[in-house]
């Protein structure tokens, strides 16, 4: 299936560089990648023109590892064209994956944004409220920048996509070994997240000490309570992820002494990540009283934010529901 | 994630859809035609056909035949709720050598032919829901009923006549049968009556021989002044803990002699005697009535010397000398049996007519109800069978007011049923007793049944007075010289079409039937269902009258709605017949419907072990991972809902299933 | 808006029809649906009934996918507290109910979208006029339109910020 | 620097020619992409009549909105969420939010989470300026700014310098981003800031392994200055290039400082000099708004920074514009030296070196980054060293309610602004963001035009032109609203000339082998 030295590509959509850190993170390594594959362009390190990427046989790259989610016209283009160019597209990351914390953006409108961002801070000074253009004419310079458009998506809403690298980042084990599958030559079937499909629990170091019935009475931040450091989280009453969150990395956040935030995303058998720890949760309480059910859920101030930290673009709804129907882009047209 | 395919499911999945028009039910509002056309184009359906009534034998045998000619693998009936006929589906599938679980029932009857009326809406509806249907059976998988062996024991709930009655057959089946009774004697409301209606034999010499068979039955345990306080288990195997109220009074040791009643330092009774409605008093130490099965007295420790003060000279206890059955310092006890089905036979109780004040009872002394005459009439009973009112007075002229608490919208909407006849028999009784002049106030007169009629038309010729008419009050309010210290009785005649003012000497309240007040706890101890009067409610009104939604329970008796004598006995019967049919097969087949753990999936979070309600998921230490016991779950799938990482799934109902049925709703245009 | 549905025509000219998926526990809200059948009572033709053993099975999932696949409202029925044939299935959706219309709030679905009864198998009335009165308000409301399950994969943005 | 005109290859110059003729008198340039900030950077070049360069513009295409969506989140959630903003520098993100959430809950982190957090910060620095010295900016000198770009970059580096050396700097990063990792939970977006302290304590095995690598860092430093010193300094050209005009700028200059005015990464006041190096200002975080303003261009995603009392002359420098800039250079400038010993004598040689305060040639940062790495790893050392690193006391627990807190530090790129409000149970009500690169937003659109208007003209544009160019920003290791760097090594260009009517009249492309495309 894929030839001796494959061509190997990265790109970058609306994200933070931290998916490419991992690969520089097989540090040593990274030389025997080198060897393995044939890098044919890094984010940067290749002229990105559309037209030349154009002039590329379609399919001529083995695999493109492509990391951020789809916010700009622009991401949006160059994922069509990387998807023609490529065998294989690799979501690489939370963000192109399940659409990550630059998802939680939408739970805005583009317009509050823009205005949030370039007139409201206290030390912008903008009284003419200028915003960015698409197209501007500076003194009879035509000048061009990129849509922003309503709505963060996954890679896989804007186009066809092969396998997926979760994690934010994922860690260099994780892509390593998704790299060894893909260089192998029995692929796994199409879809695939290339990490355990088992929950975070399964390899937490703390997995022994989480009791048998956990039920909660309230729920805890950090900053409200020391941490024990070799006590279950959950148990502690500190919300983690980890019952609903995909294994793999090792449970780093844990070993850091924090809750799982959910960065690997659900399982395959999972639909919505956020759905699923909700359901957990909520069904763990032990009050019949719909007052008291309120107070205790009250002590997680902000679910969605919480059980949708990476995957509210990659969840069932998306996005906030914007006032006045049609909804962009998810309406049919 | 990607998208999951709509239709999901093999290629090659062969879908036969077959459409009810179940007469006119649904086929007079949902285009039956045009929905067999409709399912014709779904993907994967093979066939679609429409048949007048899909459950006949015809229906049937359309199915079977279509799965042999284009070797179905799927099936799909849009007729009637699930639980008419679910069964009846799954049976052909597997007669024609399809696993029973392939089939798919879509609800067009109840949910959509009979409560929608445009014929438009209704065929859309259908359509949306026959479509959901094609693409959650798709993902059906052959499954295989559970069978457990089941206990050959059954427990009686009820020591009236239903309950009786239903303990005898079984016992005399020769099954062991434990009749749990809450009051200190079995006999019920029966015990109380004096003749019964319509043929007039008397109460006691038809209930009292069957009381002492089922105390000296072998196959029977009796528990009086006992109550059920727990129910666990599953039909064919529940667990059922029974708490024994003490009575003071060791069972084994009393012999119903009754010499501790005779010496009891009270030398009348004191206490309104509860058998006889209080119109007599008995001692602390008591037998309820003569006949009282067991033959065991009571201590009521609310009334009793040495229970109140402990300063009695307890002459209980010397009169019962050596036999030492008295035994002030006993303890409630509790017991566990296991039995295999169950029979709730747990009576109904009368109106208080107190709720309806315009009749008078309770302001006035010479208001009865007629469960309080019944007593009066009893030879015995407070008097001897002597019919002499409060006042000490006989009566020369009796009213018996029918419908309190029955036909009422400020009581109870229903007919009691039973009234208008006994109301009849309590007429002769009265005449009989004292040849006074009797007025019967009715609504409708109704006497259904065999003989009753004919006992309706020999009153009229006894010469008792009927007016027809509901009465508006009962008053001491004389206008008139003759009704001077009468009780006054106005009433609309609506066949003389005037109201008339009757004075009498004694109202008598024919007082309707109700649920038992404990009739919600009740159920929800047994997990069955009330309709919304509070009658315990049967799993179908025609078809399985004493069967009810939980497997192995079964009702008989007035707690299923009014019912006379006859019916009472005829429905214990016939529960008696269902428990016996239940456990003679020795082995019972469950719905598959129970969870399991996909075990290399499962990361041992734990989060399911506290949500299962019967401790069916454990944590297995050396895996590290959940176990679900397939014998203890019950199938409810809260824990499939609850698991984070979608590692339990549920046969019947996976989540892929009902994602297909949910989208398939949701696809329409 | 109306044409999203083609029936919202057939059904009246200028009625905006919502699209209801209901979760009905099979022994008591369902029994409840059955006995409106045989009652022969009326009520909105909306409703789309899914049947489960317990409202406790109702997986948050299944609620965000009717919304995601077109469904203006979705309603869950479950035996009255105290009476869940499996002991405490409804509670436990009682409380994901709870945090789940917390959610469906901030993700900008109004609460009356989202709605849970408790019916017994004899108050087939109570399922007419829960069902009547929600299709009423959700009418009010207007369609949701969420359909995600139609997002085109291209953008179907006009091009300019 | 060779002359451009005889390295471009006759067959351009003739097309040239022979487009020149036929060209209409107005035409326009685009480079693009630039490298990747976020997105492509882009610039946008426009010739006058004579072909001279009239302006060139420098725009930052891509936008995430983090100020708006971390509305309703939990404050102490914002250490995590705000580090996703840069995966290269998010411990730099996850410390200032850390910062903020001490201010915003007024509480003070006992002594050992101040180290610990010091710690981790120091090792960070030392990791990324290594990152950029050998693996983004170094090729430049290191490989040569003419050697085939194919080798200008990570393996070039190791070609020049022995695969030994190689494998060094590669271990070197590996072990630095392993002790952030331990002491932080991840190397890529940590998790061990909390308002009052640090989530982790740091055992004695910990403390160990810092105190080794702590040492392998000080000698890895002082050899990396060695080796620049060798490679660079000692070559006359690379001098005369980093002191040209063309990537010169009189600017201010901004930087933290401890008590007695020495670069600190982790905590002080923030001290502004003059174009003349003298201090203009010198303020506690908490009164950045008072003297840090942002302008908006409509033609890029990114806010220009300026001294507010100073004022937006537009893209001016000296002292009557507030442009500023800030990073290793800058922060250089802002100081009066080092806190260690052997970074203090770094830092004298630098600027006696470069003829004194302060410096403005923009490809002394390179420099400037090595001597801040030295002082990274002396300060790890000093950190590491210390009893008290593993008492495990690391946290008081707050009490007040939270209202509103600031949170500054210096990330490699420059000083990195957090300001939070929140309602009384702590979510965030408002955020407002300024990141590093922001600060030198300005003076890099200029250095960009200025090495535009000198080095091109007409429509005949020779590829030496490219790396120029690239080098104008990329000393800046720019991270706009934090983006990230060039991996590895060269950077592609494209430079199209068009006429008004945007028919292309010549196109020039490198890619990343370096060759040269004519299409």
């Amino acid at each position: 299936m894929i030839p001796c030295k494959p061509k190997v590509a990265f790109y970058w959509c609306a994200s933070c560089g931290g998916c490419e850190e991992a690969v520089v993170d097989l540090a040593e390594a990274i030389l025997d990648v080198v060897a393995k594959v044939d890098i044919v362009f890094w984010p940067v390190a290749m002229d990105f023109k559309r037209k030349d990427i154009e002039s590329m046989a379609a399919g001529s790259i083995t695999a493109t590892f492509l990391n951020g989610s789809i916010r700009t016209s622009e991401q949006e283009e160059m994922a069509h064209l990387l998807r023609s160019k490529s065998q294989l597209l690799v979501a690489l990351g939370s963000c192109s994956h399940l659409g990550g914390i630059p998802g939680l953006a939408n739970l805005f409108d583009r317009t509050s944004i823009l205005r949030e961002v370039y007139i409201q801070p206290p030390s912008t000074v903008n009284t003419g409220g200028t915003l960015p253009q698409a197209h501007y004419q500076d003194n009879g310079h035509s000048l061009e920048l990129p849509v922003f458009h309503e709505t963060v998506r996954s890679l896989d809403q804007v186009v066809d996509v092969d396998y997926y690298i979760p994690g934010c980042p994922p860690t260099p084990k994780t892509f390593a070994a998704a790299l060894q599958t893909l260089l192998s030559h029995q692929l796994p079937e199409k879809g695939s997240v290339l990490a355990p499909d088992c929950a975070l629990c399964d390899e937490c170091p703390r997995k022994d000490t989480k009791p048998e019935k956990p039920v909660f009475s309230e729920f805890k931040r950090p900053q409200q309570m020391l941490v024990d450091e070799q006590k279950c989280l959950l148990a502690q009453g500190f919300l983690c992820m980890g019952p609903a969150t995909r294994a793999g990395c090792e449970a780093l956040c844990v070993r850091g002494n924090m809750p799982c935030t959910g960065c690997y995303g659900p399982t395959s058998r999972v639909r919505d990540q956020g759905a699923k720890i909700l359901s957990c949760l909520a069904a763990l309480l032990e009050s019949k009283d719909e007052q008291e059910i309120d107070r205790v859920l009250g002590t997680i101030p902000d679910p969605v934010g919480t059980f949708y930290r990476y995957a509210l673009p990659g969840s069932l709804l998306r996005r906030k529901k914007l006032d006045g129907v049609p909804q962009a882009p998810l309406a049919p047209r | 994630m990607p998208e999951i395919p709509s239709v999901s499911g093999p290629e090659d999945v062969r879908i036969g859809v077959y459409v009810c028009h179940c007469g006119t039910n649904i086929a007079g509002t949902v285009d039956v035609k045009a929905l067999a056309s409709y399912a014709a184009c779904l993907p994967h359906v093979a066939v679609s056909r429409e048949y007048k009534y899909m459950c006949s034998d015809p229906g049937q045998a359309l199915i079977e035949v279509d799965i042999a000619e284009h070797d179905l693998n799927r099936i799909v009936v849009a007729s009637c709720s699930p639980l008419l006929h679910e069964a009846t589906f799954r049976r052909v599938l597997a007669r024609a050598g399809l696993n029973p679980f392939l089939l798919q029932m879509v609800n067009i009857r109840e949910h959509v032919s009979w409560v929608h009326s445009d014929r438009k809406t209704a065929t859309e509806k259908a359509k949306d829901l026959v479509r959901a249907a094609v693409r959650r059976v798709s993902l059906h998988k052959p499954l295989e009923k559970r069978r457990v062996p089941i206990n050959p024991s059954v427990l009686v709930v009820g020591g009236g006549i239903a309950g009786i009655h239903a303990a005898l057959k079984l016992a005399d089946a020769g099954k062991q049968v434990y009749l749990v009774e809450r009051e200190p004697t079995i006999g019920g409301h029966m015990a109380m009556f004096d003749k019964t209606f319509p043929t007039l034999d008397c109460a006691a010499c038809i209930l009292t021989p069957k009381m002492t068979a089922v105390g000296s039955h072998p196959n029977i345990k009796l528990y009086t002044y006992s109550e059920v306080v727990k129910v666990d288990g599953y039909v064919g195997n529940y667990k059922v803990r029974i708490k024994h109220k003490p009575r003071y009074v060791n069972e084994d040791l009393c012999i119903g002699c009754q010499e501790c009643i005779t010496a009891c330092v009270y030398k009348e009774g004191k206490t309104p005697d509860e058998f006889n409605l209080g119109l007599s008093k008995r001692k602390p130490i008591y037998l309820a009535f003569p006949q009282a099965v067991p033959q065991k007295v009571v201590i009521d420790r609310d009334t009793c010397i040495e229970f109140k003060s402990g300063k009695c000279k307890k002459t209980c206890i010397e009169a019962c000398g050596e036999r030492l059955a008295i035994d002030f310092k006993q303890k409630e006890t509790f017991e566990e049996i296991e039995i295999g089905a169950i029979i709730l036979a747990t009576g109904f109780k009368t109106f208080a007519p107190e709720r309806n004040p315009s009749c008078g009872y309770g302001q006035y002394p010479n208001v009865y109800t007629s469960l309080e005459v019944e007593r009066l009439i009893n030879a015995s009973g407070p008097t001897g069978g002597e019919v002499i009112l409060r006042d000490g007075k006989r009566p020369t002229s009796v009213g018996i007011i029918h419908c309190i608490g029955s036909r009422d919208a400020n009581s109870n909407r229903w007919c009691s049923k039973v009234c208008c006849m006994y109301s009849l028999k309590l007429a002769h009784l009265i005449k009989e007793h004292t040849g006074a002049e009797v007025f019967n106030f009715y609504i409708d007169m109704r006497t259904p049944g065999k003989g009753y009629e004919e006992f309706y038309d020999r009153l009229l010729d006894e010469g008792v007075h009927f007016v027809r008419g509901r009465v508006a009050d009962v008053s001491d309010w004389a206008v008139h010289p003759s009704e001077e210290g009468k009780l006054v009785i106005r009433a609309e005649d609506t066949l003389a079409g005037f109201v008339r003012r009757i004075p009498v000497d004694m109202v008598v309240l024919s007082v309707g039937l109700e649920p038992q007040t404990d009739a919600q706890d009740v159920r929800r101890l047994f997990n069955i269902s009330c309709s919304s009067e509070g009658w315990f409610l049967e799993r179908h009104p025609k078809l399985a009258p004493v069967s009810t939604f939980t497997e192995g329970i079964y009702i008989a008796g007035a707690c299923q709605g009014p019912k006379d004598i006859p019916d009472s006995v005829a429905q214990a019967g016939a529960a008696a017949a269902e428990a016996l049919a239940l456990i003679d097969a020795q082995s019972v087949e469950l719905e598959p419907y129970t969870a399991a753990i996909l075990e290399q999936d499962c990361s041992g979070c734990k989060s399911c072990i506290p949500l299962c309600p019967y401790q069916a998921i454990t944590f297995v230490d050396e895996k590290k991972k959940a176990y679900i016991n397939e014998v203890l779950c019950k199938g409810c799938g809260t824990c499939v809902a609850g698991c984070p990482s979608g590692s339990i799934q549920q046969n019947f109902f996976e989540d892929d299933q009902i994602f297909e049925e949910i989208e398939g709703v949701l696809a329409y245009a | 808006m109306l044409n999203r549905d083609p029936r919202a025509s057939e059904i009246s000219q200028d009625r905006f029809e919502p699209r209801i998926v209901a979760f009905f526990c099979n022994w008591c809200t369902y029994l409840a649906a059955d006995l409106a059948g045989t009652s022969r009572l009326k009520y909105a033709p909306n409703i789309r009934v899914v049947r489960l053993m317990c409202s406790g099975r109702v997986d948050p999932q299944f609620v965000l996918d009717a919304f995601a696949h077109g469904a203006d409202g979705v309603f869950i029925g479950g035996c009255h507290p105290g009476d869940c044939h499996y002991q405490e299935g409804n509670y436990k959706a009682l409380r994901r109910y709870r945090l789940l219309k917390r959610v469906l709030k901030d993700m900008g679905i109004e609460e009356e979208r989202f709605r849970l009864e408790w019916i017994s198998a004899a108050e087939a009335d109570r399922v007419r006029s829960a069902i009547n009165q929600m299709v009423e308000k959700v009418r009010e409301l207007g369609p949701l339109n969420l359909q995600v399950k139609d997002a085109p994969k291209a953008s179907t943005e006009e091009v300019c910020v | 620097m060779p002359d451009q005109n005889q390295e471009a290859p006759p067959s351009i110059s003739q097309g040239g020619n022979a487009q020149a003729s036929n060209v209409s008198v107005r035409t326009h340039i685009t480079i693009d992409p630039i490298t990747r900030l976020e997105g492509h950077g882009k610039i946008e070049i426009f010739l006058d009549d004579a072909g001279a360069v009239q302006r060139a513009y420098f725009q930052v295409p891509e936008l995430r909105g983090f100020e708006k969506f971390v509305q309703g989140r939990p404050a102490e959630e914002m250490p995590q969420i705000t580090s996703r903003i840069c995966g290269v520098c998010p411990t730099a993100h996850h410390m200032a939010a850390t910062k903020a959430l001490d201010d915003l809950y007024k509480v003070d982190p006992p002594p050992a989470a101040k180290m610990i957090r010091e710690l981790i910060y120091s090792t960070f620095i030392a990791e990324d300026h290594a990152l950029h010295f050998y693996f983004l900016g170094g090729p430049d000198f290191v490989v040569g700014p003419n050697a085939p770009a194919a080798d200008r970059n990570v393996l070039g580096v190791i070609a020049k310098v022995g695969i030994e050396t190689g494998k060094k700097v590669i271990t070197m990063r590996r072990r630095l981003r392993e002790l952030v990792a331990l002491a932080g939970g991840k190397a890529a977006h940590p998790v061990f800031g909390l308002p009052g302290g640090v989530a982790k304590h740091i055992t004695s095995e910990a403390q160990k392994q810092f105190q080794e690598v702590a040492d392998e860092a000080v000698d890895f430093a002082q050899f990396t200055l060695q080796l620049f010193e060798e490679v660079v300094l000692k070559n006359s050209d690379y001098v005369s290039l980093i002191l040209s005009d063309a990537y010169t700028h009189r600017t201010y200059y901004m930087g933290m400082v401890d008590s007695q005015n020495r670069v600190n990464f982790y905590d002080g006041l923030i001290r502004v000099v003059t174009p003349e190096g003298k201090e203009w200002k010198k303020f506690a975080s908490q009164k950045y708004l008072e003297h840090i303003a942002e302008h908006v261009e409509p033609w890029s995603y990114v806010k220009f920074c300026y001294l507010k009392s100073v004022g937006w002359k537009g893209f001016t420098e000296g002292e009557g514009s507030g442009i500023y800039s800030v990073a290793p250079l800058a922060r250089l400038n802002a100081s009066d030296g080092m806190a260690t010993p052997l970074a203090q004598k770094a830092y004298d040689a630098f600027f006696s070196t470069l003829g004194g305060k302060p410096v403005h040639h923009t490809l002394a940062n390179h420099w400037a980054r090595l001597v801040e790495l030295l002082y990274a790893a002396e300060r790890m050392k000093e950190l590491a060293a210390d009893p008290e690193l593993t008492d495990d006391n690391i946290r008081v627990l707050p009490t007040e309610k939270p209202k509103e807190g600031i949170g500054i530090v210096e990330a490699p790129r420059g000083t990195l602004i957090h300001h939070y409000q929140t309602d009384e149970n702590g979510l965030i009500e408002k955020a407002n963001l300024i990141v590093a690169t922001q600060n030198n937003a300005a003076r890099i659109a200029m250095s960009v035009e200025k090495a535009a208007k000198k080095l091109i003209s007409g429509a005949n544009v020779p590829e030496g032109v490219l790396n120029q160019i690239e080098m104008a920003f990329r000393a800046y290791d720019p991270c706009n609203g934090c983006a990230t760097h060039s991996l590895p090594g060269s950077m592609p260009l494209l430079v199209r000339v068009r006429n008004q009517s945007g028919n292309t009249l010549t196109t020039l492309r490198r890619d990343c082998n370096g060759s040269v495309h004519r299409d």
